[in-house]
């Protein structure tokens, strides 16, 4: 892997005059994104450069099964924030929203084998499958035994049959989380492949945007979201999402979100879940809590209990004003392995 | 007509040089079905691979290729670099150790390129990607060539059914990649990958008119 | 204090179908987020309403001097996401940026007073400190002993002879930690003062907007920023900065930031500090880790040396987008204080 | 003329309602100084002490006025609310036990909700803020009742000076409140809170008028 990454600063590279984000050069900003995330956390992670591979500090963990992520930049924490004891050995940070490439996952497989083998956790996008399968060819060649699971809980897309497929969204942290304790608690490649199954078919979320995000070498946001409307049903990439409607209050878009999740999977009364109200990277923190409450008194209604929750922006799309919410139903198992400690930039717990 | 591993080399320099100036026109198109970065992901690629140009000039058209194809599949990322990368990889071994190509070896190489994208993407025409554009071209480019036209009427044949298939991705419905998330909304936008081929085809017929005496 | 609160359902509340925020109702927005916060957390906070109070779940702690602050809503999580165990004991959220009435502060003070006084962290503002002065006077007619400290690092306020006096902004966050963490382990109440008096003249802060935040019952941003301006010197209520100037880089932005904290206080070569990267609520964490990497290259070029950091948006200005510099000298002291253990909503480590 | 504690009641219900009718006026001064929010906190404040009216309703003006005063301060908060809050407050105790004010006492009352602002405030005049308009306003009423003006005369001209008062907060530079963190920028707008102050004397003037026979 690559020497520490400086800065060009004599470089073409062209001083951010024009876009309201607090970038250099649109082309720069990855890069020294991750030089800040290095020194701001030695103790937890490690980066190199070229390719761009976030490693946990104490990486290969011996006797541990590699547990990785990767994806655009701009969905920051993730997948870079969770890296760390108890959660990822590693992440690779793609350009922003696009996918990262091949070489990526191969260094951070190789960086993180301790000998059990390694699990690529892959958000259902075309580019994401193409880019990981790549990957786990070149590591296989490499002699290292890989698995992959493939997060696909957005119901937002309807029909999979006339798409590329649901697209793995807000259910990729907690995944994240819980098979990342599993692997810290030594279970084999199988079982941690297995469980992400597991959380991934236990899980479903839906998402809405107030507005578009703007990525930061496009310079303007990317759609035109009017005054008085929103969209419901997006991903995280800034596309537009499925339907356009009138602005709503806090409780109706609540129920826009939840019902098209609870009918899904479906959950049923009874049911003990995780709710993981999100932000998409504009949204202040007083309007997810409030979304919160709205969403409680929805699933108080139908006698779903809410034992665990997460609160805050984690996967998110830049700048993007809107959130979305994930349920997760919980057993005995996926509980005991959310509840372990984890210590990573953020998120952290019983550390 | 012969296409020596110079003219390759001229060929891959003139696409990039026109995904440079059409960067942002590609990106914009990404950003009405996609997430804006399609003309960014290429010109990123091809900008890595002109670098990479000379460390090749002297090799066979095989390498070339394949060193164009392993450096997209390293930088572009996406679905574009995968596919463009695995497109390029395939045609550079469809034409190992080769110094020149004739007509027919382009087709093959087409072919073997066309190929490795649909077994790659899992995609087959009528999708709304840079299938819909690069298909037609490749068949009519072997039809002409069939029918006995000239190399350079052939890829004037090719470049007319690639626009045309490029622009027939305008109504189409999308069913793969980030634009089928929009479901009927994907209708009336043109495919940014469908554009980025027809972009290559154009190169490709330009620097071959330009070997003409 | 009040019972549980519940939403007027049937109230004349309207609905938002203006504002791009996820709220019901703009006067219902700080119950209704309070509401979301007690049922999110219970074992680590507990919401009293009328007067709105959030304290502690085991308050009071008996034979530990009490520690509460408060301030208008809409800077989330503080105060209410800094209350638990080595942090705060109460904090008393105001409408949204304004400061909280008295009746909230004396309740905070009874809520908490566990025998050996109770500590008021107040930030300088005008309304702050005539609501505390008011429920300190009460308080000690009710026999509670309170003490003060008033946080005033903003360095943006150049002549506090012709204003109001330089305003409390980031130092309080890390105030509210440290002076916590002291409390926590048994200091008595002239001592965790003197501790907050130290940690306030040992810090300073800096702020920029890229955008005007949007107050819900306003409905339109505080002020109008064109595209190619950005305010400098701003404070955390969407006021106007003290001056706007051409948009920059992150490179020129964190220069104008730092250069007036660093010269004001001053710090010097050989300083260890705590530094605090701070988002205005709608500023992305990518955009905060390149910011931090910007201030770290101006840190080692004098000498100084970032020993501890917090990277994030936690004194915030409801969507706003930009960002702060907090910078505070550490010894010792402030550092083991810094690293006690912490249980809160927003600020959690070592438990 | 005598002022009864109906009358002060007249007087209340006066003001809240034209605080909310002025509610966005005086939000939209706050916004371009401030921070948004005086036409909110005083509508929460006034809108509450309505409430609370009838159950005083029956009391002494002292009562009354003491009522207002600590409902604004527990309902209100920002600077205004421990501001006007304790105004009231001391007006109220300039008139504890009274059922009826003469226009000697209406000045008392004024000079003791002026100097408790102050104290409160940590204020004089000339720093734009709400004793600018309030300052002239109770000099004028005590000066012209001096000169043997009828009340409603007085009231006149105390409004004038009031309504001089707050224009006169346009070009000042403000040195207290939020808005003093402007600096220069400060200069040009004109203070909420003396503006809502305004507003407070033009009701007392209406309601006394309205006594005339
Ligand atoms: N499965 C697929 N098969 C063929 N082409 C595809 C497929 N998915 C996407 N594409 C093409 O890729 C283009 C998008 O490329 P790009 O924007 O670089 O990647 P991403 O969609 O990951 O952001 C689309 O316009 C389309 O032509
Ligand atoms: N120290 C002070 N003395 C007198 N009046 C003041 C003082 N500070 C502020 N004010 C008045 O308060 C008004 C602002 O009230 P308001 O907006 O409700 O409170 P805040 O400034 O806390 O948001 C100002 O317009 C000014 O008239
Ligand atoms: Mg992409
Ligand atoms: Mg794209
Ligand atoms: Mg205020
Ligand atoms: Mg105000």
């Amino acid at each position: 892997m690559g020497a520490a990454w400086s800065r060009p600063r004599a470089s073409n590279a062209t001083e951010n005059t024009s876009v309201k984000k607090l970038i250099n050069a649109p082309e720069n900003v990855v890069k020294e994104a991750l030089a800040g995330m290095a020194d701001a956390h030695p103790d937890l992670i490690k980066v190199h450069y070229d390719p761009d591979v976030i490693v946990r500090a104490d990486a290969p963990v011996r006797g541990k099964v590699g547990v990785i992520s990767g994806g655009g930049s701009g969905h920051e924490p993730m997948h870079g924030g969770f890296v760390g004891r108890g959660m990822l050995d590693a992440a690779c940070p793609g350009a922003v929203f696009t996918s990262p490439v091949p070489d990526q996952m191969l260094a951070a497989t190789k960086a993180v084998d301790g000998g059990k083998g390694v699990l690529h956790i892959v958000k259902n996008y075309t580019g994401d499958i193409m880019n990981f399968e790549m990957a786990a060819e070149l590591a296989a060649a490499e002699g290292i035994v890989v698995a992959s699971v493939v997060t696909n809980d957005d119901v937002a897309v309807e029909n999979s049959t006339w798409t590329a497929g649901r697209r793995g969204v807000g259910v990729t942290v907690l995944l994240e989380k819980i098979v990342g304790a599993a692997a810290e608690a030594g279970a084999d490649l199988a079982s941690v492949q297995a469980l992400a199954e597991k959380v991934n078919g236990a899980g479903r979320s839906m998402g809405m945007a107030l507005t578009a995000c703007t990525v930061p070498h496009a310079g303007k946001p990317g759609f035109d979201l009017p005054e008085d409307e929103m969209e419901v049903g997006v991903g995280i990439h800034g596309e537009p999402g499925r339907r356009r409607v009138k602005l709503a209050g806090a409780s109706a878009i609540a129920a826009m979100l939840a019902a098209p999740i609870l009918e899904d999977l479906p959950f049923k009364r009874g049911d003990s879940v995780l709710t993981f109200v999100n932000g998409m990277g504009g949204t202040p923190l007083i309007e997810l809590y409030l979304m919160y409450n709205e969403l409680n008194q929805i699933l108080k209604g139908k006698g779903i209990t809410i034992s665990r929750r997460l609160i805050g922006n984690y996967i998110t799309s830049l700048d993007m004003a809107g959130c979305s919410f994930t349920l997760l139903r919980l057993d005995a198992e996926l509980t005991k392995f959310w509840d372990a400690p984890v210590l990573t930039p953020a998120l952290r717990w019983g550390l | 007509m012969q296409i020596t591993a110079e003219h390759v080399i001229k060929f891959i320099e003139t696409v990039a040089a026109r995904i440079k100036d059409q960067r942002d026109y590609l990106t914009q198109l990404d950003s009405a079905i996609g997430d804006a970065d399609h003309g960014v992901n290429l010109d990123r690629g091809f900008s890595t691979v002109v670098g990479k140009l000379t460390s090749v000039a002297d090799k066979d058209v095989g390498s070339i290729l394949k060193t164009v194809g392993s450096t997209l599949v390293s930088t572009v990322g996406g679905a574009s670099g995968p596919l463009y990368g695995t497109a390029f990889l395939r045609a550079g071994m469809a034409t190992a150790d080769r110094f020149e190509l004739g007509p027919d070896d382009v087709v093959v190489a087409l072919e073997a390129a066309l190929e490795g994208i649909q077994s790659r993407g899992k995609s087959t025409r009528g999708e709304k990607t840079m299938i819909d554009a690069i298909g037609p071209g490749v068949d009519a480019l072997k039809a002409a060539l069939g029918t006995g036209d000239d190399f350079v009427t052939a890829l004037r044949t090719s470049l007319a059914a690639c626009e045309a298939g490029m622009k027939a991705t305008i109504p189409m419905l999308a069913t793969k990649g980030r634009a089928s998330y929009l479901g009927e909304r994907s209708i009336g936008h043109q495919d940014p990958g469908a554009t980025s081929a027809h972009l290559m085809a154009r190169a490709l017929l330009d620097v071959v008119e330009g070997l003409q005496p």
